[in-house]
């Protein structure tokens, strides 16, 4: 565990007690078995608003406390343990720091304090295929006389039903920019994407949207902010699959002190202490990783992109390996839909495509180590 | 990619394969070919369409859906060579075998072998037609792997058995006729206090539930028997020798399922044709993701090894019955279809973990089933965990008692 | 084990036990000890060449007995075994190959009933460097007016101390050509290589050595005849390997019986069961990826290629892995000289280098299956 | 490729950091920089260069050897942060630490925690001089995991104890003065019949033979004790209390040991650079191949979440003593220090593989050896299997008692 301070640790408990109080895996099935399309309970996203998680990396001018990612990484990581759906790495995490970090006073003015207050629920729109490409954006924004004009489709758009704003990346004659799209503009259509997760996905079409000369966060050459922003997604991800890796193993930990075969339980075989052991060895580091690339977003460090990449690769490598041991680990009940098992696997593989699944962080990683 | 050593490699068209080819041209309704559910005996409910039920018949006229069972119970009393032949000729037009399930696969050959006469009667000539359909009951909820700790009772009252208990993990149960079960006659003695009873699955007190997996289908039961009344009759073999029975049985499962690797193989396209198209290719025509390159030559490769071990298993196997190799067979096949499925799944990315609707193709939405169905495979007819027990005990011989 | 004929059987069975009785372990450490440039006891080898064993793949008419790659890699497997040192593999298997495969009949005539009868040891020399690269080389032959004159260092060329004759690969204005270069010519000088296996390898220099018109073996353009002598000695390098594993994991299994740790023999720990488990399984799949490429070379299967690359890359991993758990599942003893496990360890990585590491054949495996 | 987290942010130079550079760029001698030999204390002999020996004398009398030990032994009484403050100070300029070995390690801490004040009095200075070696003497032939299995007994002659027995693995014993043992006071019981005493590695009686190693060095020994007088006052702790103590030990062994990859690490060039010299890179300045490449950044991505890892845990152990996470970095540790030496010799291909002689650079034939030694390092100071053991039933609580 990073060294946090008082506030980060008050912030941490309240997190953990309020979700295994209010939000355990039960409330996640419930949402999942409701067949909504929004994919969360609006009124748990609220509360979560009231207790000022959505605002923590929004400075305090807009309704927000700065409290910095690595106190917001503590609650994903805490949310993450009971797979709480909610908006909050989209819209807390990934649209606010794109405003954070590109907006003008009057675009942060906007939309930060309804971000905040979970009034505007905001999404990140860049990729245009299955896998995460940030370099292949064919989204065209063009300059109209009173603004801009968008033309393109976005997929599997995280909380794309839901969403009331858009950061959407195009292709200007610069380069890339990110845009401010509102859910409700004409020319926007969404097509849901109903998926294994049980949570919104959606594709975004934009058919000649026409926006005014605000709706450029940044400049028209804003490839730069894109890849901050994007490892700001990319490590809040990652703590969010190390809440998920903790409570998959520790649920499994519990299974095998509990279940009996041959007359044993299953936690005195040698055979299940090894393969523990290494899983527990494996999540010691993935939280080094994880909170290390926490940290260096606070500390402005200047190699955050190779360590968003380690800790993005990392945490896909063991949240796949933790899943898939849950459930043989489990045996049988772990195969049902009554069990939860089932439930982080196939959220673990749609968080490990999100922003970049292995081989693309593995490759990055590389890349920019200069080999 | 040639298969190699996976084609026959030319032989003489002799009596029997140009018999078997010409039977097949005549027989076999073309709209069927490549038309196999893989899964189809336990995965969903029977077919119905009519040229499916002629080919059942005719198979079935002809004993060749059990082309090695002896003529008198139904079956084609073919040599191993002339089933092979069959197979080959078979794969060779897309036709496929229409009967199968757990009745040919595990419960005919035991009961061939353990059956009195007249139970063979009875029962082996509805399986060779594929007319009746066989469940397994053997796991309970408190003994998954322990499978000898099971519970249910089987009391005996005279004239017949008094079953009471439930199982779980029956495959296919809400559309079985009947079921082989392992039911406790003696509480005083672990393994041979098990028997192996036949219970009709239209008996009053037989209550079926289905399961539903991770993957939203629901191919298992749970089956509660309650003061079910079973016919002496249907004790197979001497009470209290269920166990041996039993594990019998479960070879045959394994030595079936050991095939999984190759079934997965064959379902749909190649790894390599899904990456070119998901991912595509550089300049030199590589699979562009150097990365999951690496990892499908490494899976690649050892598909061959498996599909190379599981021939040269069958080989050596010369005179029939069950090989020690089952359990080798069983992890690496099992392993290789998670493998698999894990890559594919992997390779279409966000298209591979889509649940239904029409934003994903059939064959996206299938990846992602066979994905979550597929991790069964490493559990179920034995875990990884009990094979590798079973090859350190029974094979490397790596026992307390040195 | 692939179905082998009568003749096939007792070959096997009598290489069993002529390695068992008169080559066990302890004589690879005596000619080690011994401090022998040449790497292997000439005695051992004369009786191998006496039981018909370096022949095997040489026609009868040449003073072999044609019987074929699947015999000849059955012998390899059982002198694997015991770390037999000799030039089987390059003289008996590599070089007659090359002569059978390319050679006149007078070349043929000249020198392969030497090599059957163990008088010539010949060897293959292709590489330059200290990785299988045999695309790279730059070796010259030219022509002369009486016949070639050939130029360029071989690296690393087994038996390189005591060949007789070597095979080289050259660079020829047409492509890459084989020629046949006795030990003894003007301007050939060794250089030995000390290495961890402690059998011998040397660098080759040629310096303008002159040949006549029949040293070369094939044509000018030889590239497919390498191929094909190179995918020969892959699959019999692959074979020594495959009893070299089956030998380490049968040693490492009797070890685990017999050692008694915390009052248990270590064979009944689970986690030991497991991880035996699994190296029984690999090895089984390494047996048959193994004698498919032997039989693929006996039947002429135009998938060799794919086959042997198959088989070298199964091969590497399999030992690899084989030879580090059998030090450490040995403990202690395992990392002694007084022990073998060295002895595998060690000749394991020369032969994962030899003809191709397993990076190499998984990208050769890759290329020829069209991806 | 930057070390990141590795290399300390920018801090005000304190008074002390100031006094450390400004002593060490008087006394450290340029000559030594960089020269450190990981495993110099068991490896080989003492050094005996006149600059060495100038730069131990100056750091012995500074007490900067063992920074943190009190200063009434010979230590420099430095606060961790100083402590901290000087290592980094060192490592700026190349220097390193003079005074180490299995007496710094682990004898040491352990007796100012348990020796009485004559023993830590008599003992601790010399080790904090570099002037005295010390070596183990835990394992034995028959004991080899099992620790409390020894078997060399230490019979009470009134005045002295009277030893028998055999000792393995005594790590540099034939350089070391003295011997930190483990012996058997009383064979009626495992644990508490074992006890902890001191063995003048002169007495008569002691007889030492190296071990060769696969890697052809020899650092280890078997020790033989035959009729070996040792005085009472070597007994450390009380009678049948050696177990404690041993573990204790075996504690700071493990705690120090699992800075091995990181020490690996230090050693030599990067993985990248040796791969990029050996193999060649692409055209977009890639490592060649493809395969390789990608276990190389596996490596890597490896090594930078066990340094992270292995600071963390500093971090949070903040009062000093022992993590319950040593065994964890101890067998990352050891598994990364393995993989670094296998890539290497892969890397270098059949140059990696070099025994002796001229054909093969010095770093060539260092990876061979270095290759080789490294397999120990899964092995000792408590295997991988006895880690992993730790680590599930002290961390997990992975015990039958549930």
């Amino acid at each position: 565990m990073a060294a946090l301070n008082d506030e980060q640790i008050m912030l941490r408990d309240m997190a953990r007690e309020w979700v295994q109080n209010e939000a355990p895996v039960s409330a996640f099935r419930k949402v999942r078995d409701s067949g909504t399309k929004l994919g969360y309970d609006p009124e748990a996203y609220a509360a979560m608003a009231a207790m000022g998680w959505v605002g923590i990396v929004i400075p305090e001018a807009y309704g927000g406390s700065d409290f910095g990612y690595l106190s917001l990484g503590l609650v994903l990581e805490e949310t993450g343990r009971t797979l709480v759906a909610s908006p909050l790495a989209s819209s807390g995490l990934a649209a606010a720091s794109a405003l954070v970090l590109g907006g003008t006073e009057s675009q942060k003015q906007a939309w930060l304090s309804g971000i905040a207050s979970g009034e505007v629920v905001a999404g990140l729109a860049v990729d245009e295929g299955p896998r995460h490409e940030p370099t292949k954006i064919e989204t065209r924004a063009e300059r109209s006389q009173d603004g801009w004009r968008i033309s393109g489709t976005k997929s599997f758009v995280a909380e794309g039903d839901g969403a009331s704003l858009f950061i959407v990346a195009a292709r200007t004659d610069a380069g890339v920019g990110l845009f401010l799209v509102p859910g409700e503009v004409e020319g926007l259509t969404r097509a849901t994407r109903r998926m294994a997760d049980s949570r919104s996905h959606a594709d975004i079409r934009l058919a000649g949207v026409q926006l005014g000369e605000e709706a450029l966060l940044g400049s028209e050459d804003g490839a730069a902010l894109l890849d901050q922003v994007l490892d700001r997604a990319r490590v809040g991800t990652a703590a969010e699959m190390l809440g998920m890796a903790e409570q998959a193993f520790q649920t499994t930990l519990d299974f095998l002190k509990s279940r009996v075969q041959f007359g044993q339980t299953l936690a005195t075989f040698q055979a299940l202490q090894h393969r523990m052991a290494k899983l527990y060895t494996d999540m010691e580091l993935m939280r080094s990783v994880v909170e290390a690339a926490l940290e260096a977003v606070d500390a402005g460090r200047s190699d955050l992109p190779v360590l968003a990449s380690l800790a993005k690769a990392t945490a896909n490598e063991t949240l796949h390996l933790m899943s898939r041991e849950m459930i043989q680990l489990h045996g049988g009940i772990g195969m049902t839909d009554e069990h939860e098992a089932g439930f982080y696997i196939k959220r673990a593989r749609v968080l490990e495509n999100m922003w970049g699944n292995a081989s693309f962080h593995r490759e990055r990683f590389a890349r920019l180590s200069g080999f | 990619m040639a298969t190699a050593l996976d084609t026959p490699t030319e032989k003489p068209l002799d009596a029997f394969r140009e018999e078997a080819r010409a039977w097949l041209e005549t027989n076999f309704p073309k709209s069927l070919e490549g038309k196999e559910n893989a899964f189809l005996s336990i995965d969903a409910p029977a077919q119905t369409s009519p040229d499916y039920l002629a080919w059942k018949q005719a198979m079935a006229d002809k004993g060749w859906g059990v082309p090695t069972w002896p003529k008198q119970y139904g079956g084609g009393s073919l040599s191993r060579a002339e089933a092979r032949m069959l197979a080959e000729e078979m794969a060779r037009i897309g036709a496929w075998n229409p009967i199968g399930g757990m009745g040919v696969m595990m419960f005919g050959p035991t009961l061939l072998e353990y059956g009195s006469e007249e139970q063979k009667q009875r029962h082996i000539p509805p399986i060779a037609r594929g007319e009746i359909r066989w469940c397994q009951g053997y796991s309970e909820p408190g003994a998954g792997s322990d499978l000898a700790a099971l519970q249910t009772r089987a009391e005996d009252k005279g004239d017949h058995f008094l079953v009471n208990g439930q199982k779980t993990w029956t495959s296919g149960g809400q559309w079985a006729d009947w079921c082989f079960a392992l039911v406790r006659t003696d509480s005083t003695r672990k393994h041979e206090g098990i028997s192996f009873l036949l219970i009709d699955m239209k008996s009053p007190g037989v209550d079926v539930r289905p399961i539903r997996l991770i993957s939203g289908s629901s191919p298992f039961c749970e089956t509660f028997f309650t003061d079910v009344e079973v016919p002496k009759e249907n004790l197979v073999g001497p009470l209290g020798g269920g166990w041996t029975i039993g594990k019998r049985l479960l070879q045959h499962e394994r030595t079936n399922l050991s095939g999984g690797g190759r079934l997965a193989a064959a379902m749909g396209r190649s790894l390599v044709d899904i990456a070119k198209h998901y991912v595509g290719t550089d300049n030199e025509g590589r699979i562009a993701d150097a990365d999951l390159r690496q990892r499908i030559i490494r899976y690649e490769m050892e598909m061959r090894a498996f599909t190379m071990t599981a021939r040269r298993v069958m080989e050596e196997a010369k005179g029939g019955g069950v090989s020690t190799a089952s359990s080798i067979l069983k992890n690496v096949g099992a392993k290789l279809t998670q493998e698999r499925a894990e890559l594919t799944i992997e390779i279409m990315g966000m298209s591979g973990l889509g649940w239904e609707g029409e934003m994903f193709s059939e064959s996206e939405l299938s990846a992602t089933r066979s994905w979550l169905w597929g991790k069964a495979v490493t559990i179920y007819g034995g875990s990884t965990e009990i094979q590798n027990n079973v090859i350190a005990k029974r094979i490397l011989g790596m026992l307390d008692h040195q």
